[in-house]
């Protein structure tokens, strides 16, 4: 359908390529949202430096669940991060979050290392966290709310990003009533109402059906390119980061490491099924079916032990 | 063998049984067989219950508890058979509180230890004879149910005006709560003697172990004459029994001074006991009927034993 | 046939619910069923066959004389001491009055002790030093607060209430900090990510989440503080219902002390079933967590 | 470079937390923190400050002489008391004789009180009836159940064993209850759908499903428990610290009640650290429950 | 790469063929799984009759969630539902599973009224339901202990099943020391281990890697093959309700109503990114796009209202 793209598959160091806020013009109604690049870079919007983090096990022993990880994540850039289950993705967005510390290493943001959490970081969590005393609305009110908004503005971009994720009249209903899919939903709308610097997405989408998560990549998208919004988006559909990121990130199984990364070079709007998409995907599924292969072994060298 | 269960008070109002469990005199008397298991209280309707329950024989106890327990169970649950002491009560006044006459008291505050004890009701036959009314009699005087303690906290916050208090509290609210006597109780009296202890028995127990009782009774006559004879060597022993049983003894002077109202007597001292009822009736304690006490006393045994000593025999 | 199947199976499950708990029905259906005419019918029928059989059993035991009528009154002897009571006012003046106090003193209670729960969550001196101090504190029986009551308020009904704060205030506090320690990690985590903090994630994230507990602790301070006030009412001795039980008492008229018992017993079970049952009916069906039935 | 950041960040972190409670830090890393060498002195660091100043502020009150002796009697005059009541063994034995009747009386309503709320969770009947009873019943003072126990039990340590079981065994049925209805629905859902259900329902999903408001409950079960047994004490007036501390008031010596109530404190301390705290973490740590520091 | 493939869509009431379990052989070291079709057929394994289900929200006021549904599966037969967010999917497993009773309408199971949940029909729920106070282990042990199977039966199974999710090395973890993805195997464990005769599977794979997720589909079909199991699967995801199942119900936005069925007649293994799997899914992908429009103008007329 779209002929000129392109893929790059980067060295973990690689320098990427620094983006400022793509602009979207309006062509025949439709909107077509076109990167702007830039070679010269200010400094990074996010940066990690010798990240490691190492749960402590009940039986005492250390597991290493993330090693010496270097990212770095520039300002408006929509970067994706895939990896093998359990290999430390949530972990590092509750890092960068600073909702955990790390056992070492640095993480800062525009500059400033990161010691607590922050209403210019917003955190989607991968089990949502709804505030089960609230109601939807409240729900996605809260953050808004902390910010300090008016009342107004609050209901206003309440009813706004309620029907962005299409639950307009869900919001007197209480999170238990709603569907597995519906919480992630107001999950979301809770976290881009507060209309945060930078996003930090845990898998958002993984219990949408394939039509609504359509319409929310595309929402997504344009919020990020009307913004200039960071976006930190972490999946396991490697097609999803393919069609979301400017930069796709893959993680290495436990120990948590970047393994690779790649560039996507190709224009917005992007659909899932299409077959630049695909072929992209395939090639990093590749990479990533070596992780899965190491975690097997891992598995079968439990077993024989 | 057979037990004896049997209460009384570590206080110096039940002076028989303190001396009496410090040097064994009772074991001596009731001999190998019997066994005496004592129970402590430290207040009458406690013992009361456990007497109705079973729980014990016999206590050494006041009048009053004497008197609802005898009434609460129509006559059937109780006996009393011998006095134990007389007097230990006195009405205290706060130095400072301004009163010289009966006729100060209007509109002061007078403590009782307990709605409707001993001295409670002494302190309201007392306000009626000198013509003076509680509060909730209409009148101006303000009767304060307060246990014995609190009373003297009260005097020193100066919250108090006066207490009509048992020994060795009237001692201690004068000694340390800058109180003064305004009245020794023994005053008001015959004889200068009223009946602050008695010992009670269980019905049931008195049918069925008459010999044990009044083995009892016997000690308890002996030890009687024993205290009144050898009174300084009796307060020490006392005191030493108090301080084993509530880990702290009175101060001697305290003891001598408020063991001088106290009189060791083995004489129920019937008429003041019933006419302590018919106060306790007027101020409304004792139901619509004034009860019928004429049963309330079973002396034959206390007098078999007195006449065994060749005594005088009580009516 | 859809109805005949539908009520075959709306018995079937009617007549599993004698068992253990089931909650297969969502919360709100089920408090449906519960106010429908026939689950409420059943639910009075069951406490009217079990309280008669109470009844009776004590009416049996007092006719056999097994304990002294005096120590062990008959249900009769009880009731006319509750109709003397309340025929000449004392009973109904003694509920009057204890209950002003409790109500006064317990949301005293529950104010201030949310102030020292939030002092202490929010204080990591404070929970250390004064946090492990009021649990200890919690055992110490309500006497032992009388004479420092005395001492400082003298005998003012200012006393009363302090001896009954000392009762429960610590119920409300260890209640909320139970919560605090207990409660899923998600929400304050959910709640610092979208900027609460200090005061503001004790007040919209902590103390909501934790609500659960506070209730559990509103219960168990409401039953410390009639416990307390009870006993501060008899050893103060003025008018109420510890003074009523604490006469009886004195007089060794045990059918006044379990009249007095009675009317304890049933406040208690109307506060509970007005007050503690609809905030845990609330909770229930707004947090949709397990049903009661 | 990365050792002076990790410094940096570390002391930023240890700075907030003054704050309120953070729990960015996952639970085993909170531990960890918390059993490590600096953390433990802080700690008593503070807590000797804390009790240090307390007792400095009581010094400086009792040298003030603004109460008189008696009544607020000096730092040093309770610790001759309690010298005193250490040296002749008294105090000893009362400790020795009251733990003892607490830990049988407590072990023993703990079981009844676990049997009680399963009898009433596992049957409507029962709680639709004894179940709304039981929390009625807890506002009742131990002193209603003194005629009781000497009715059934005479004057033994059975008696009082009893006032005590009557005392904490319904917080244990009620926290019980609490945890029941509030747990979340997806527990016993998947317990059922996994097979479970009657009593081992209960017992494999329903009883640690609630034990974080089981744990709350025998907290204040050992509370309650607690007064209840030195309540007993002073009535029935046996060797124990309940009688120490009624013998302190009758005979008006303040000294030895301040003593018998600082070992009282003291003991629940003990009890609480040693037990409760215990059984606390091992449940956060498990679960992966808020830390709670 | 397959040729042969046959998709056909069909009416609600279609008759649907009815399956014996298939057959596994193997063909060079390779399984090959070849279902075995029959004509004639015993009577339904779970069968749906008129069910509806309508919850009460807070403000008295009902929402359908299910509406008058009809459906037959049959014996050993591998259905899979796919539907919009919140249309009623998981709702209908909770009915099937019998943790909820239905507002009208009847639930059989071999011929029998469903009233109360059995072990013959065990349901992985959309968000796990692990026991926090149990081991991973021990989670994967307890339904097996409700059954009564005796201790080593269960290790053995246990540690079978723990290996087939590759969570061998975290059986003495706790559930919340585990990542999301991998709470979901072991939820996926616990229900395999029970070992029942209908599986209802809600999402079970929504935050797994594709890797991960292509090795459990391949696990699952293989247990499926060999025991003969009934499987009902809930997923958001078309190409693996192609991938899996022999039938995909299509169900409608709420209220949730069969929208359409179709028979998956191609043959095993099928893989995720065949070509035909693609157009079959894209097929049934058309017609839910329809249903989310639906859902679009419901709220789009809640916004106007
Ligand atoms: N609280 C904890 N205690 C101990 N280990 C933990 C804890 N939380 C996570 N882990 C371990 O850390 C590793 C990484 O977990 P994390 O949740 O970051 O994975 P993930 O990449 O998000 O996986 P998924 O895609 O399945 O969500 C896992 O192996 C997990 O077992
Ligand atoms: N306890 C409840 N009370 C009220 N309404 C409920 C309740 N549970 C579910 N619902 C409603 O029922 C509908 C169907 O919910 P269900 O969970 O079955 O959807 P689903 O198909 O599983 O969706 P998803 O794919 O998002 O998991 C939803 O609209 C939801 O709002
Ligand atoms: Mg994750
Ligand atoms: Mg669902």
């Amino acid at each position: 359908m779209i002929p000129n793209t392109k893929f790059v598959a980067a060295e973990p160091q690689f320098p990427t390529p620094c983006r400022k806020p793509v602009q979207s013009t309006s062509l025949c109604g439709k909107t077509v949202i076109v990167p702007i690049r830039q070679v010269e870079c200010s400094t990074p919007k996010i940066q990690l430096q010798e990240v490691s983090l190492s749960y402590q096990t009940d039986t005492g022993s250390e597991l290493l669940a993330l090693d010496r990880i270097d990212l770095d994540v520039h300002p408006g850039e929509f970067l994706c991060i895939v990896g093998p289950s359990g290999c430390g993705k949530s972990t590092l967005l509750h890092l960068i979050a600073g909702l955990q510390k790390p056992t070492s290493g640095r993480i800062a943001m525009d500059g400033d290392s990161v010691t607590a959490p922050g209403t210019d970081r917003i955190l989607i969590f991968q089990e949502h966290g709804l505030f089960p005393w609230l109601t939807v609305g409240q729900n996605v009110e809260f953050g808004m709310k902390m910010k300090g908004l008016s009342k107004a503005e609050r209901e206003d971009r309440t009813r706004h990003y309620l029907r962005l994720v299409h639950l307009s009249q869900f919001k007197d209903s209480r999170p238990h009533q709603l569907s597995g899919g519906m919480r992630q939903r107001v999950a979301l709308a809770r976290a881009l109402a507060t209309e945060p610097d930078v996003l930090l997405m845990d898998e958002p989408f993984a219990a949408l059906d394939a039509q609504t998560r359509d319409m929310l990549h595309d929402e997504l998208e344009k919020i990020w390119a009307e913004t200039g919004r960071t976006i930190i988006f972490v999946t396991h559909n490697v097609r999803e980061a393919v069609r979301l990121g400017d930069r796709v990130v893959l993680m290495s199984f436990r120990p948590g490491q970047v393994k690779k990364e790649f560039v996507v070079d190709l224009p917005r709007p992007r659909h899932l099924e299409e077959v630049e998409v695909a072929r992209t995907a395939r090639e990093i599924l590749d990479q990533l079916r070596d992780e899965i292969n190491k975690s097997l072994e891992a598995e079968y060298a439990h077993e024989r032990s | 063998p057979v037990t004896i269960r049997i209460g009384a008070f570590p206080n110096i109002t039940h002076p028989q049984a303190m001396v009496g469990k410090a040097n064994g005199e009772f074991e001596k008397t009731m001999g190998p067989g019997v066994k005496i298991d004592w129970k402590t209280f430290n207040a009458g309707p406690a013992a009361i219950e456990a007497l109705f329950a079973g729980a014990i024989d016999m206590t050494y106890i006041g009048p009053n508890p004497t008197i609802t327990g005898y009434v609460r169970s129509n006559g059937e649950a109780l006996r009393v058979i011998a006095g134990a002491a007389s007097g230990g009560a006195a009405l205290i006044v706060r130095n400072d509180a301004g009163i010289q006459k009966p006729g100060d008291f209007h509109g002061k505050k007078i403590a009782s230890p307990q709605l409707g004890n001993t001295q409670d009701v002494a302190l309201r036959s007392w306000l009626r004879a000198n013509g003076l009314k509680s509060t909730d009699k209409g009148g101006d005087v303000q009767v304060i149910p307060l246990a014995n303690p609190d009373q003297l906290t009260l005097f020193l916050k100066k919250q108090l005006d006066a207490a009509w208090a048992p020994e060795p509290w009237a001692t201690r609210l004068i000694r340390e709560g800058n109180g003064r006597l305004f009245l020794d109780e023994r005053t008001l009296w015959p004889n200068q003697q009223f009946v602050c202890a008695n010992l009670i028995v269980s019905t049931k127990f008195l049918k069925d172990h008459p010999d044990l009782v009044k083995n009892w009774l016997r000690a308890h006559v002996e030890l009687t004459e024993w205290i009144n004879g050898h009174l300084p060597a009796a307060k020490k022993i006392l005191n030493q029994q108090i301080q084993k049983e509530t880990g702290k003894a009175l101060p001697d002077a305290v003891l001598d001074e408020a063991f001088g109202r106290v009189q060791v007597t083995y004489d129920p001292l019937r008429y003041s006991l019933l006419s302590a009822a018919k106060s306790a009736y007027d101020a409304g304690f004792l139901g619509r009927q004034m009860p019928d006490l004429s049963g309330l006393y079973d002396l034959s045994l206390l007098n078999l034993v007195l006449s065994e000593k060749g005594k005088k025999a009580i009516q | 046939m859809s109805v005949a199947n539908h009520s075959d199976l709306s018995t079937a499950v009617e007549s599993r619910a004698i068992g253990v708990r089931t909650d297969h029905a969502a919360p709100t259906r089920l408090q449906n069923r519960r106010t429908t005419g026939r689950g409420i019918l059943r639910r009075i029928t069951n406490q009217v066959i079990f309280y008669s059989v109470l009844l009776g059993l004590w009416a049996l035991l007092a006719k056999l004389r097994i304990w002294p009528p005096y120590l062990f009154p008959a249900p009769w002897a009880v009731a006319s001491a509750l109709w003397a009571g309340l025929q000449d006012h004392s009973f109904l003046i003694g509920i009057a009055v204890t209950m002003k106090r409790m109500l006064i003193g317990y949301s005293l209670s529950v104010v201030l002790g949310m102030i020292l729960g939030l002092a202490v969550a929010s204080n990591k001196f404070l929970e250390e030093t004064l946090g492990a101090l009021l649990v200890s504190l919690q055992s110490l029986p309500s006497i032992c607060w009388v004479p420092l009551a005395i001492l400082w308020f003298g005998l003012t009904e200012k006393a009363i209430l302090f001896v009954l704060l000392m009762g429960c205030i610590l119920s409300v506090t260890i209640a909320m900090e139970d919560g605090r320690k207990q409660m899923p990690k998600i929400y304050t985590m959910a709640g610092r990510n979208l900027g609460a903090s200090g005061f503001r994630l004790f007040w919209y994230v902590m103390l909501p989440a934790s609500l659960p507990y506070i209730v559990s602790g509103l219960k168990q301070g409401w039953a410390f503080g009639w416990r307390s006030l009870i006993q501060a009412e008899m050893i103060f001795l003025t008018i109420g219902l510890g003074q009523l039980l604490m006469m009886g008492r004195d007089l060794n008229d045990m059918s006044q002390v379990i009249a007095v018992m009675l009317m304890i017993i049933a406040l208690g079970y109307l506060v509970n079933r007005l007050v503690f049952r609809t905030m845990e009916r609330t909770l229930q069906s707004r947090w949709g967590l397990a049903p009661n039935a």
